[in-house]
């Protein structure tokens, strides 16, 4: 679409065009009065994307501030890309849970393998090295060939990505369940370390710094990814589907040496990865944490396409870009560093004092919104909260035990079952040893990593067992937690804090969000009794096909210190003659 | 036996890093004319019997298999009809 | 003595080799870059695994546009050690520095583990520290692992002695002959699709992969002292 | 401009674990008219300037990166020249 194409400000109000961005007729209305005059094209778009869920968190905020989120370990908690806790001898381990899941319900190897690469820019724009890669993985029973495509595929993008990058995937889980058929949960978390004294921010501050960009070029690909991500994908809607974006590995691989070699530089003031709403959300929220504004010219951003509008630039969600804020005059000195990668990076705007997020395109400003408006300041709903009907008719039921007749016959027809098979099929395409650090790859209780040049290991595990969760959405929510703490605990690891990712249905169903409210609490509990904070997670609402929520999936990514490798045990029975014990109820 | 060819390539928005990576090898290797490469790929299929409806047999193919649509656009070719 | 681990853009594995050769065995170990054609100060290049280029094109393809090809042929030439894994495996192939190239595993999937390795020939410079018929294990992750080579080729190999291991029990991948390292003509250049670099210390992955950096360092003081 | 279509195969005598696995997927879905199938690759390439020399050169570009000689055979077409 070209601009001249482009409705004007009236004809998106009258028309009201803003619905088919995902935006509510109050939402525009919110916007035009923090405007004070109708938003253009462009500036609709830009507020559509930043208050989309994915983005702003708007209905799951609310809940999200039950999480306990402050320990004396740890040094960033949620609200950067990733967080950060302390290990001790100056270093700290930072991770992150990411999903990916509409775009893996698409097209699973580049959704998968694009959420791979998401939040690994998550952890080394904090100034992290990544160590390890987790994933958690939701799919239909494997009866259909749709889902058995759409698993295949996940796991072999998975797989491509990390594999390429060079980063070693040592655990994660896989649930199967028809409420996940052709509606898979793909999550992937990545873990990074870091000394101290890396620690980055995504902030854009100091009047007169340059803002760069740094990265791939940007194309029409995944425009509206964000709002897409937080709307339900009903299955023949794909013909229609905007383009993609891909990733590419070897280039987030150029991209992350470079910014970790930039991390050590004092030029550098911020730095962040242009994920979902790509360079609106990254310039608006750097912006806003910052209490700046920010002034970007898009006709110097590096362009894959022909004609690009102002609207794709910033609407596209093409991969392996970042942002990137330097002390002005130090731009060369950047440019070349990244040159040296193999990477372009250009100054393409700078930081101002008027807390305006400013684009100027073909020496016109074609949008100016207040950068709080679009992120801070974004509306937050208090979603309709009600107890679903079939909670009370299970709590009403009587306890029943199954009939067990034949224990080897049942054995035998457990582990037939997909979700209790072995996972090697899994496993076996992921590069686990990578990096030369893995002590216990998957099929363990947890996967252990050791801390380059010491004596001490990260212990990490994902969890959730969504069909707890749907009978009981806050015991199935302490039970996510203890289980993630019972694999670490198991490996010989001290539980040290938690990421998560909150895969539910719509919050516009009162019984989607009271379960999503009470998973919460009961995540909260648990992670209050065990000393393990929440320091970073993500949320993906509207899992539904056809109107029908997925269980409620509240993944738990937990991470533990091993303090002493040569503690470290594995799952395996050892030698014939040794005693068994059961411990615990 | 007929041949059917069925060239895949990516469309026009999504990025291949494979073209661009090659390219760039290509300039680095002194061939500075090439301005741009893109790869995809040939599928080369033997059909056996003489089908009168290869067209449509040759696109269900290529919807339920060969094509992911989503990143990919597609040709074919029928090609010679050796005697069997 | 002083090695060289040759990198090329994508490298990944090369902290491994690095890992191993300087902290493990306690060598001298430099990194080079891919820019870089001299390489007359070292005296081994290794050249390690990752996905150089991405992969693209073919795996170890689009490495033979960086400078470093042409140093690496010549360093060939003065029949010193050079050892390429994985991806470095590809790259020597691609450049012509050992025979046969490398398609899609047999089961079309990227695959990671630890194979079962047969060792065949014990007097080159690689593996003078194991023993004839001796099994190890070593690990190994790789999407092009299915070695090829034609049949005139495999009778050459074999009537040389310049296939150094195979796979033991399985042949992961559907590589020719269950190849799994092979020596160039001269005997000075070993590629292998295993990953012995991650095999030299028991908590990681095992240590059956430290005789064959022993060797190199066995074989470069023989020389030396008798030179001397 | 000129545009060069290279197509890429494997020589006859290499197998095509890729091929082989497409033809059962076809065959599985119902396509039993699937005698073959072998996968390979187009490369599209974009040369600038009309230099008087294509063939030499694409064919240099292809011994020297883009082909691998032990396993591919390859054949390339010079498409429409648009004018720059
Ligand atoms: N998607 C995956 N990626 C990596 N490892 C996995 C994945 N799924 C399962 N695993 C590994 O397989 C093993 C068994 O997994 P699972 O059946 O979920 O066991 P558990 O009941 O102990 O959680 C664990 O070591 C786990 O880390």
């Amino acid at each position: 679409m070209s601009a001249k194409h482009e409705p004007n400000a009236q004809q998106i109000k009258d028309q009201k065009l803003y619905l088919q961005m995902g935006m509510t007729d109050e939402e525009f209305a919110l916007a035009e009065e923090m405007l004070g005059r109708l938003p253009n094209y462009t500036e609709t778009g830009l507020f559509s994307a930043l208050w989309s869920e994915h983005c702003s968190y708007k209905s799951s905020k609310p809940v999200l501030r039950k999480f306990p989120t402050d320990g004396e370990r740890v040094l960033q908690g949620p609200g950067e890309g990733a967080g950060i806790v302390d290990i001790g001898d100056n270093q700290a381990v930072v991770f992150k849970m990411e999903s990916h899941n509409s775009p893996s319900a698409i097209e699973p190897f580049i959704g998968a393998a694009t959420g791979a690469g998401g939040v690994l820019r998550d952890v080394f724009s904090m100034g992290a090295r990544p160590v390890a890669l987790v994933n958690s993985l939701r799919f239909g029973d494997l009866t259909e060939a749709r889902d058995r495509y759409l698993f295949e595929e996940a796991v072999a993008g998975i797989a491509s990505y990390g594999n390429k990058i060079g980063i070693p995937t040592i655990a994660g889980e896989v649930q199967f369940d028809n409420c996940y058929s052709k509606r898979p949960l793909v999550n992937a978390m990545a873990v990074g370390l870091l000394n101290h004294e890396d620690i980055q921010k995504g902030v854009a501050s100091g009047v007169g710094n340059t803002v760069m960009y740094a990265g791939a070029t940007t194309g029409r690909d995944g425009i509206h990814g964000a709002t897409m991500s937080s709307s339900e994908v009903t299955v023949e809607e794909e013909a229609e589907l905007p383009v993609m974006q891909a990733g590419d590995p070897y280039l987030e691989k150029l991209v992350m040496e470079a910014c970790l070699e930039l991390v050590k530089s004092d030029a550098l003031i911020g730095i962040q990865d242009m994920g979902a709403a790509g360079l609106t959300s990254s310039a608006a929220e750097m912006a806003s944490k910052a209490g700046y504004g920010v002034e970007l010219n898009l006709d110097l951003v590096p362009q894959r396409e022909e004609g690009m509008t102002a609207y794709e630039m910033m609407l596209s969600e093409s991969q392996e870009r970042m942002l990137i804020v330097v002390k002005q005059g130090r731009e060369q000195e950047v440019t070349d560093l990244f040159a040296k990668h193999g990477i372009e990076a250009v100054a393409i705007g700078k930081v101002t004092d008027d807390k305006m997020l400013r684009l100027l395109h073909k020496g016109e400003v074609v949008a100016e919104v207040l950068a709080d408006a679009l992120a801070e300041d974004a509306p937050v709903y208090h979603k309709k909260s009600e107890e679903p009907a079939y909670f009370k008719e299970f709590q009403a039921m009587e306890k029943t035990e199954p009939a067990v007749n034949d224990l080897t016959e049942t054995l035998k027809d457990l582990l037939q079952r997909p979700t209790i098979a072995s996972k090697e099929w899994v496993y076996n395409q992921f590069d686990t040893q990578a990096r030369s650090n893995t002590v216990v790859a998957p099929g363990a209780s947890a996967g252990v990593i050791r801390v380059d040049g010491t004596n001490k290991g990260l212990a990490m595990t994902s969890d959730c067992n969504s069909r707890f969760v749907y009978l009981d959405p806050e015991t199935g929510g302490k039970i996510a937690v203890a289980e993630a703490a019972r694999n670490l605990v198991c490996s010989g690891a001290e539980p040290i804090a938690i990421t998560d990712c909150l895969n539910f249905g719509s919050a516009d169903k009162p019984e989607v969000f009271w379960q999503l409210e009470k998973s919460a609490e009961g995540i909260s509990e648990a992670c209050r009794k065990l000393n393990a904070p929440v320091i970073s997670g993500n949320v993906s609402l509207s899992n539904e096909v056809n109107g029908v929520p997925v269980y409620p999936t509240p993944t738990i990514g937990m991470v533990g210190l091993v303090h002493d490798l040569s503690q470290t045990v594995t799952t395996e029975f050892k030698q014939a003659g040794d005693v068994i014990y059961v411990i615990g109820e | 036996m007929t041949k059917v060819n069925v060239y895949v390539t990516l469309r026009e928005s999504v990025v291949d890093p494979q073209g661009i990576a090659t390219k760039e090898a290509l300039q680095t290797l002194g061939f500075n004319e090439v301005e741009n490469a893109r790869i995809g790929k040939v599928i080369e299929l033997e059909l056996n019997g003489s089908a009168s409806d290869i067209d449509a047999r040759v696109k269900e193919m290529c919807d339920k298999l060969l094509i992911n649509k989503v990143i990919e656009d597609y040709r074919y070719e029928i090609g010679e009809v050796a005697g069997k | 003595m002083k090695f060289a681990i040759l990198t090329f853009p994508g490298s990944g594995s090369d902290i491994d080799m690095y890992h191993a050769v300087k902290e493990v065995l306690g060598a001298e170990a430099e990194y080079v870059q891919h820019k870089e054609t001299d390489f007359a100060g070292y005296d081994a290049i290794l050249i390690p695994s990752g996905a150089s280029y991405g992969d693209y094109l073919r795996p170890g393809a689009l490495a033979q546009s960086s400078p470093a090809i042409e140093g690496l042929k010549a360093f060939v030439a003065t029949g010193k050690p050079v050892l390429g894994v994985g991806n470095g495996f590809h790259i020597l192939a691609e450049a012509g520095l050992l025979p046969g190239a490398f398609l899609r595993n047999k089961g079309m999937k990227f695959r990671a583990g630890r194979a079962k390795l047969t060792v065949h020939n014990t007097d080159s410079k690689f593996t003078v520290d194991y023993e004839n018929g001796q099994e190890i294990r070593i690990p190994f992750a790789h999407e092009y692992g299915n070695y090829y080579v034609d049949e005139a080729t495999v009778a050459e190999l074999k009537a040389n002695n310049r296939i150094v291991f195979t796979y033991a029990d399985e042949n992961v991948d559907g590589s020719t002959e269950a190849i799994a390292g092979v020596l160039n003509e001269q005997g000075n250049v070993l590629g292998m699709m295993p990953l012995p670099e991650r095999a030299v210390e028991e908590i990681i992955g095992g240590t059956d992969g430290l005789p064959l950096f022993n060797s190199i360092l066995k074989r470069w003081s023989e020389n030396n002292v008798s030179q001397a």
